[in-house]
């Protein structure tokens, strides 16, 4: 199968310029692809998407719900939160955030917002893996300005084709150590992942003992091409921790994708994210659980992949493409919905906004739960409530902070799995406010 | 080329001889006549929706439900030919009836044979032998519903 | 399309008996429409359905469920409160329950127990609404033995072939008077209905003029085919309460098809269902919004009909016919849902099943809820807090009650719109808390 895919590989495309693991500027890419390179430039292009704005930073999240600075209260995430863009701005956006230029922050940031191979390959002499760990460890800007042996920048582009392909044959292909060891981890639990055909397909070799003891799941051999077209952005629309004092980016899949597994990952590893500066409670941040909430999802049960709505085919003359210019499928609902969905436009994005405006009316009730919360807890210490009668008021606020953060964080404002969303939701509310009882009964308690 | 005829027609005959099938619903099997199939109205619906669908002007069933090298029609036209009729006799097959994997991967070989120009990009740098990313995945209606 | 129908309805099939208004006895339709009617006589198998059971009554829910007894202590449906099952069993049932027996219930109760409408045209001497009315306001028993001029009993069968069709022509029609009222208050208010074209059309010309003040909306003249494939059986499967001293059977569609629409509509007249024992708390109770609910979900929106999928079409040699065995499509999957998914069945059993725990989950915890809130509502009582006080934890009471209610009453464990049924039970959440919290907070008040 392999084998067929790469003599597919071979023809049918003008090679201008010959590309290797040590190209990694798309311009000369898009010399021998000029259609994709074309999307993809295009991704600097804020005019049609959600939020305006070009040169400068996109609009804050902060502003717009002032609740979330209170939320996030002693973190940097309280300083500066704001609207995703275009990939072509991921590189910029993150070295202008008041969380990097404020705060310390590592080279493991670098993995999800540029081409990062070559400064892995040159820091690990050869061995990505090994670079990828001591990247991870550097500071933020000693990761970011790496020179190679003739002194160029190794860290240039934002995300780019070779990130996604195999220069040679232009398969899909996953390069990012962190979501091969996250993918690892993931196969290597019980989680129930009947929609991931390969990795039921690697369990059962296992069990049989075609896979030996040691073997690795290798996506790039094993994955469907569908699946790849979910993977390549699995690699970073996830969420993440920073594990130990090597700050090693890891993905928390050991038990599975489910916030609540991740939750039982992260307690049994005792990590903390941060402590809040109101209620001293010891917190967790989800990020951006793109990957996670899809695979829970009515769509990816039905094996349809991000490629498949974010990187819809295009008509470009005579041929079809996959639109490179990755983006809100809202903006172009005939290609990325219509061939599956026979209803109009409107009644499409009709139907988005019903689930998407069920969950933020949700996400605002949640967040109003935790403010009041975050009141009574401050009553309670006011009060002079004992840190141990505060105790079961800490665990349920990181609880309920995890769940309404898992969603607010996640882009899709509930579309990539709705009933879910939902359901994390219910029960961020339940805790909120089992804290904020929690909390009133400590302060009755030590009046 | 005789054996294979031969090949076709035994596979027609079991099917029907030993179910008990007429002669006129069996020689259905070898025409190109989109009508042919609806000999069994088990193939109404299919052929009532082709003929409001978009390839109604291009395609026939056979277009897309055979292979077109001369040798592959005639064996899967008596591998289906044999199934079909069974099917229809016995009344034991599926409802809804559904497409088997073999055969939609001849369809899309179909869809491949025709559109092979405006399909050249994505099926040459994946595979298009893939049938995880199929064409019937986005396209399923365009035959029929 | 009237005319169409017509024809359709005419042709097929051999007229063994002449039928008419005054034909109620299946028995006898069924010597036209043999196939159908063994279906429908097959609604008193229940071997195959969830539950079991034959004769003797089926599962109680209160004994499945203890919470439940405290959540409606006060009201008749804390005493006996059970599993549906087949339309056979639908007069029996409601003979047999203790809600009747223990308590006096109207004539109300036989609109959908029954085929009432000679009991209606008897009562009203030929007029329906006006029988409706009467008979409505009876006692149950009298409604139940009422008897002809000939002395013949009027409330025989169960739902028959006649409520459903027209004898003559055999068109779906809806007879239902309860189900006349509550559409025409629904198509007069603003409710937003998209998925319904004949509702858009009527208030077209409403707006235009071509419908007069006080002309009705017929449903059996104006509907598609395919929204009466859904309006018959949304003459029962409905939330009603009885208005007035008159107990007329009202369905509350003024304001909407929403929970929260719903309330509004009942604050708004003022109605209570009863008064809860611990509390004092003025309640509602919801029955079976089957309707309500499936026109919140993406089927309905997508032209989906009831019958779709509790009565698909079954090959009977070259013709098809509708499974008049009306029962959960779980039990005939491949009809039922395989005619539109392509999925294996397992698949699609999952894909419910997934819904449905994730619908469960949730109610569970809302129930929970509830339960501690009724103790800390008890508890402030009994520490003597005022009424005054207690207040706000009765409003938010009602609110809570009402929607887990709405959601575990409804027959589909969330299934006919999953994300809405998600959200109400977190708003449920919502309310019980901040009800607990309101009783502590009176507590502490007056202690
Ligand atoms: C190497 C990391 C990386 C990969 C791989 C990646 N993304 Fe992104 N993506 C980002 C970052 C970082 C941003 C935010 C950029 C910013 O706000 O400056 C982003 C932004 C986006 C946006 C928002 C665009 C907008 O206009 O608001 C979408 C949609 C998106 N990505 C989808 C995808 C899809 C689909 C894939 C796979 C085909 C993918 N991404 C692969 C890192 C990645
Ligand atoms: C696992 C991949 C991953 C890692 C690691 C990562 N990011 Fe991101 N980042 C993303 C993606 C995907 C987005 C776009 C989606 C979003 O905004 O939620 C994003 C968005 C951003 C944005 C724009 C929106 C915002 O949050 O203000 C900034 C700034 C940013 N990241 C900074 C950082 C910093 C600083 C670090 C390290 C502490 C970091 N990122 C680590 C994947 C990553
Ligand atoms: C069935 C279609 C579909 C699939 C599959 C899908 N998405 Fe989305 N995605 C959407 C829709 C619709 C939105 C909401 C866009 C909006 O609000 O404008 C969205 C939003 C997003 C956003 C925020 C974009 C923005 O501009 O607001 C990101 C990032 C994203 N998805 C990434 C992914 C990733 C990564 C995957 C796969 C793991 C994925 N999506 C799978 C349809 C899909
Ligand atoms: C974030 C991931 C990502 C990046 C970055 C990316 N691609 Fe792709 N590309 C994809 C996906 C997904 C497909 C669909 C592949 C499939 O279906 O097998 C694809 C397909 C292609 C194809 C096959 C034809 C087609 O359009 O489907 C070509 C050629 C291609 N990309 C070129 C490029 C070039 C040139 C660049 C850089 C300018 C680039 N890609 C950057 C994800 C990416
Ligand atoms: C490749 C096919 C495909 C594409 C592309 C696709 N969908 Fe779907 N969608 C499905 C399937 C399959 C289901 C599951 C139900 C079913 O079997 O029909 C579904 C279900 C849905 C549902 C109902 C489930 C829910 O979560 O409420 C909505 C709404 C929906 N899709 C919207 C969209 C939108 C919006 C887009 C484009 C951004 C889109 N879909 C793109 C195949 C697709
Ligand atoms: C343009 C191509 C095309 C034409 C013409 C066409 N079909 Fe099909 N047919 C398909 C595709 C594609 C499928 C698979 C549908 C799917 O997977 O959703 C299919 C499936 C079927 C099935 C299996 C049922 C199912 O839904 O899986 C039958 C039976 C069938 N076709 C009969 C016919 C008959 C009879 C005709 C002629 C009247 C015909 N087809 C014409 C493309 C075509
Ligand atoms: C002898 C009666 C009969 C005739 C003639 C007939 N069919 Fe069928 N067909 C059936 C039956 C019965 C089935 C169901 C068999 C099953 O699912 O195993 C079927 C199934 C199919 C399927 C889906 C199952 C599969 O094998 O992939 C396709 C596609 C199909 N027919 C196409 C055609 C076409 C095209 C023609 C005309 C060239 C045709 N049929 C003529 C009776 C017939
Ligand atoms: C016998 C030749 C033939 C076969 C087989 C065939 N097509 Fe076509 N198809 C055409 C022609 C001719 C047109 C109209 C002209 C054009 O757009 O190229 C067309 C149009 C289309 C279109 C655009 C119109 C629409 O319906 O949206 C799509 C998409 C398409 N085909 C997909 C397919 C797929 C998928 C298959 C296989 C299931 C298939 N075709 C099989 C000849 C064929
Ligand atoms: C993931 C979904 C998807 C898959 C898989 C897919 N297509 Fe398409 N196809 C599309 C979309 C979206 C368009 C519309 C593009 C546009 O309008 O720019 C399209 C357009 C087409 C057209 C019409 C182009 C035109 O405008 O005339 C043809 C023909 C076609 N596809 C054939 C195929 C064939 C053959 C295959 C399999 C090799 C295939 N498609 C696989 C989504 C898909
Ligand atoms: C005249 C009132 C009435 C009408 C009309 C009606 N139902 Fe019912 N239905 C009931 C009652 C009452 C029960 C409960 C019977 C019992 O438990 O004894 C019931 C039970 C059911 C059940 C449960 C069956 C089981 O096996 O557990 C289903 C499913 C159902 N109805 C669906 C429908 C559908 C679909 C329609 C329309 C096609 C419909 N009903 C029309 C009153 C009605
Ligand atoms: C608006 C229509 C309607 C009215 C009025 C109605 N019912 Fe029902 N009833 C149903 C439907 C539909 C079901 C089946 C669904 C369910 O059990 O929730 C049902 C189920 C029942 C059941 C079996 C399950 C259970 O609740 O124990 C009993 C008993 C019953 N009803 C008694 C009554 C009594 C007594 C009244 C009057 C006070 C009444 N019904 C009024 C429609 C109605
Ligand atoms: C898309 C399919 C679909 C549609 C449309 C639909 N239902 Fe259902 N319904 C279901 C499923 C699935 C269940 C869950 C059955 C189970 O749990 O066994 C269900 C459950 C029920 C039940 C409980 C049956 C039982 O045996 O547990 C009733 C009563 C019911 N539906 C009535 C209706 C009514 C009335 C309508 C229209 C207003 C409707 N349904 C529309 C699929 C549907
Ligand atoms: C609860 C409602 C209900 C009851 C009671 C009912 N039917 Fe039906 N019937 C339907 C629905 C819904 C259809 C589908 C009509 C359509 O699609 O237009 C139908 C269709 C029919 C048809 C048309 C052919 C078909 O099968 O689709 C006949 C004949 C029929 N019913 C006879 C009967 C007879 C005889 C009885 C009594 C033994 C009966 N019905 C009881 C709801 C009902
Ligand atoms: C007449 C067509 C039809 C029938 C019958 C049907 N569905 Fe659907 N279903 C749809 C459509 C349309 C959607 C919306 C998504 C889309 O456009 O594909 C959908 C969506 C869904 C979804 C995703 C939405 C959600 O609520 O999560 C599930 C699950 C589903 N259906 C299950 C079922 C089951 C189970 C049955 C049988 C009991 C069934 N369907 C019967 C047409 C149908
Ligand atoms: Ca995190
Ligand atoms: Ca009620």
């Amino acid at each position: 199968n392999i084998v067929e895919r790469k003599q597919e590989g071979q023809s049918h495309y003008f090679e201008v310029v010959g590309l290797s693991e040590d190209v990694v500027d798309p311009e000369i890419w898009g010399r021998n692809f000029p259609r994709q390179y074309d999307g993809y430039r295009r991704t600097v292009d804020n005019e049609r998407s959600h939020h305006g704005g070009s040169e400068a930073l996109p609009p804050s999240k902060l502003e717009a719900d002032p609740r979330l600075r209170r939320i996030y209260a002693g973190y940097a995430f309280s300083v500066d939160y704001r609207e995703k863009r275009g990939h072509a701005f991921m590189l910029h956006d993150q070295e202008q955030t008041e969380r990097v230029k404020q705060f310390k922050q590592p080279g493991a940031c670098l993995h999800c917002h540029a081409s990062v191979l070559p400064a892995f390959r040159f820091a690990g002499n050869g061995d990505i893996m090994r670079g990828f760990e001591k990247v991870c460890a550097m500071p933020y800007a000693e990761a970011h300005d790496l020179v190679d042996a003739k002194g160029e920048r190794l860290v240039k582009h934002p995300v780019a084709c070779i990130d996604c392909h195999d220069p040679k044959s232009m398969q899909l292909r996953v390069t990012r150590p962190g979501f091969l060891n996250g993918i690892q981890a993931l196969v290597e639990g019980d989680a129930d992942l009947p929609h991931l055909p390969s990795v039921v397909q690697w369990r059962k070799d296992r069990k049989s003992g075609r896979v030996k003891e040691g073997d690795h799941y290798e996506p790039n051999v094993r994955a469907t091409r569908q699946e790849m077209r979910s993977f390549v952005c699995g690699q970073c629309h996830v969420e993440y921790y920073f594990k130990g004092t090597g700050k090693l980016l890891t993905y928390p899949w050991q038990k599975g994708l489910k916030a609540d597994q991740i939750e039982e990952y992260y307690s049994q590893v005792g990590f903390t994210d941060w402590v809040h500066a109101e209620t001293q409670g010891q917190l967790l941040k989800a990020q951006h659980p793109e990957f996670e909430m899809w695979n829970q999802g009515i769509h990816a049960r039905s094996g349809v992949a991000c490629a498949d709505c974010h990187m819809p085919y295009q008509r470009v003359g005579a041929v079809k493409v996959s639109d490179h210019q990755v983006r809100s499928p809202m903006l172009q609902v005939n290609r990325a919905c219509q061939t599956c969905h026979r209803f109009d436009e409107e009644e499409i994005k009709a139907r988005v906004e019903i689930i998407q405006n069920r969950t933020r009316d949700l996400a605002g009730r949640a967040e109003d739960a935790l403010i009041q919360m975050l009141d009574a807890i401050g009553e309670a210490r006011k009060n002079g409530a004992a840190a141990e009668g505060l105790k079961p008021a800490h665990d349920l606020h990181r609880r309920a902070q995890w769940r309404v953060d898992f969603v607010l964080s996640e882009n899709s404002s509930g579309f990539h799995s709705p009933q879910e969303a939902a359901r994390l939701l219910a029960e961020a509310i339940d805790f909120a406010r089992r804290a904020q009882i929690e909390a009133i009964r400590a302060a009755g308690n030590k009046k | 080329m005789m054996w294979l005829l031969l090949a076709a027609g035994v596979g027609v005959i079991i099917g029907l001889g030993s179910f008990t099938f007429s002669y006129g619903e069996g020689g259905s099997y070898f025409s190109s006549d989109p009508k042919s199939c609806v000999n069994c109205h088990i193939m109404r619906e299919p052929y009532d929706a082709w003929q409001k669908a978009s390839h109604h002007a291009f395609a026939t069933c056979n277009d897309c439900h055979v292979p077109h090298d001369f040798v592959g029609k005639y064996l899967a036209k008596a591998d289906n030919g044999f199934r079909h009729s069974k099917g229809f006799t016995l009344q034991d097959f599926h409802e809804p009836i559904r497409i088997k994997p073999r055969n939609a991967r001849l369809v899309q070989e179909n869809c491949i044979r025709c559109h092979e120009d405006i399909t050249r990009e994505i099926t040459s740098h994946g595979s298009a032998g893939d049938p995880s990313n199929n064409c019937l995945r986005c396209h399923s209606t365009v035959g029929h519903r």
